[in-house]
């Protein structure tokens, strides 16, 4: 699975994507979030307020209860700002 | 139907006038450009880079646009975003709607603009005096694309 | 506030570069471009002949312009309206608002061009088949401009 | 007092403008155009329906109720269509 991360979000995590293998029990966006936290301090920081988190799957916005798949493109990034 | 992210910046009296040549159904087009502003929050700012998700943001665009044309009657829809570093004056979107009627070229470019603020992923950073920071969401920007909900 | 009536086309882009430069605490641009219609009524037009009140046109577009910047806080206020003959495909009208935010640009820009429709002494004549006809004013003119009403 | 017609008020008027020197019991708008309609058949003809003329004086709109005097200027047409 592909994890993608912007503005801040990627600032905090420092990198830009990365490809992760998270276990069977993870099965929603929500899920991955608290997984994602024990990847690093980073990781924690970054997604410890969750309601500040968007989610998209393959590039259409989810919402966290959406179910994510070993192929899915994740992306987690703050809310939008742009116009 | 006209949807680009670009980092260059655009020439709207071209791009308008691409939109309505040689169509003389048209009766109306309403546009709007936004600025890089030298303020914000109270602090002067010197630059703007705009990050986006590629491949997502351009599909995002195509979505609204076919959103505003499935609600109102348009002859064609023009959205054209920047990326990159811009200064305060810059331009950095147009939105623009033609319709036989100006009701309609109205209600469509405020609701494009209106939605593309909260839908299309597009993230702002401000150079400021005190640093780089964030842009973060407005609550009007969510109340004013609240309206637009059918 | 720049207001003009002419008989020569305008530039859009041109227009709306003048109405910015330089100014880099707009953070909006609405504008609205009205052209003349193939059809009318269901009967083809081919062409369309403006006539206006020199002296009064003016001094109503500048009563007009100055209102909207009485109701919205605004940076810049542009109008430009053409007379004379004109075919499908022509613009008649420019109308832009600059403003720090764009919902004020968006509404006053609105308001300019309902409020136009309704004051500014301006008449059609229709160029049609069955010949010349005087264009017949729309009750939902006079209905948009209402909505305006303080 | 000149008097300016626009539009179809013109066309079937024949003059886009003229001079005129209404009797003293002609004060406002309203009698002004039912002193012009004896001019001639097409003044009658162009002011026959009151309702779908407007007025301005010195280049303002005026209700029909609202005062001429000598020296004004009025213009008399259709509900305008610019725009």
């Amino acid at each position: 699975m592909k994890v993608l991360y912007f503005a801040w979000l990627r600032s905090k995590i420092g990198v830009a994507s990365e490809d992760v293998t998270p276990p069977p029990e993870v099965t929603d966006v929500g899920g991955l979030v608290e997984w994602l936290k024990g990847r690093s301090p980073g990781h924690a920081e970054a997604l410890a307020n969750a309601a500040v988190v968007k989610a998209a799957i393959n590039r259409e916005h989810v919402p966290f209860d959406h179910p994510v798949g070993p192929g899915d493109e994740v992306a987690l990034f703050p809310p939008v700002t742009g116009g | 139907m006209t949807i680009r992210v670009q980092c260059e910046d655009f020439d709207v009296g071209a791009e308008l006038e691409a939109l309505t040549r040689g169509r003389t159904s048209i009766g109306g087009v309403t546009s709007f450009v936004g600025y890089v502003r030298d303020m914000a929050g109270g602090a002067p700012v010197s630059a703007m880079t705009l990050e986006h998700y590629p491949g997502m943001t351009e599909r995002q665009l195509e979505a609204i646009a076919g959103e505003a044309r499935r609600r109102w009657p348009l002859d064609a829809v023009l959205v054209i975003h920047r990326y990159g570093r811009l200064e305060p004056g810059d331009r950095i979107v147009l939105v623009a709607t033609a319709s036989a009627h100006r009701e309609a070229a109205f209600e469509s470019c405020h609701f494009l603009i209106d939605w593309l603020k909260t839908r299309a992923p597009f993230w702002k950073l401000e150079a400021t005096p005190e640093g780089e920071r964030w842009v973060e969401a407005k609550a009007s920007d969510d109340a004013a694309a609240q309206r637009w909900r059918e």
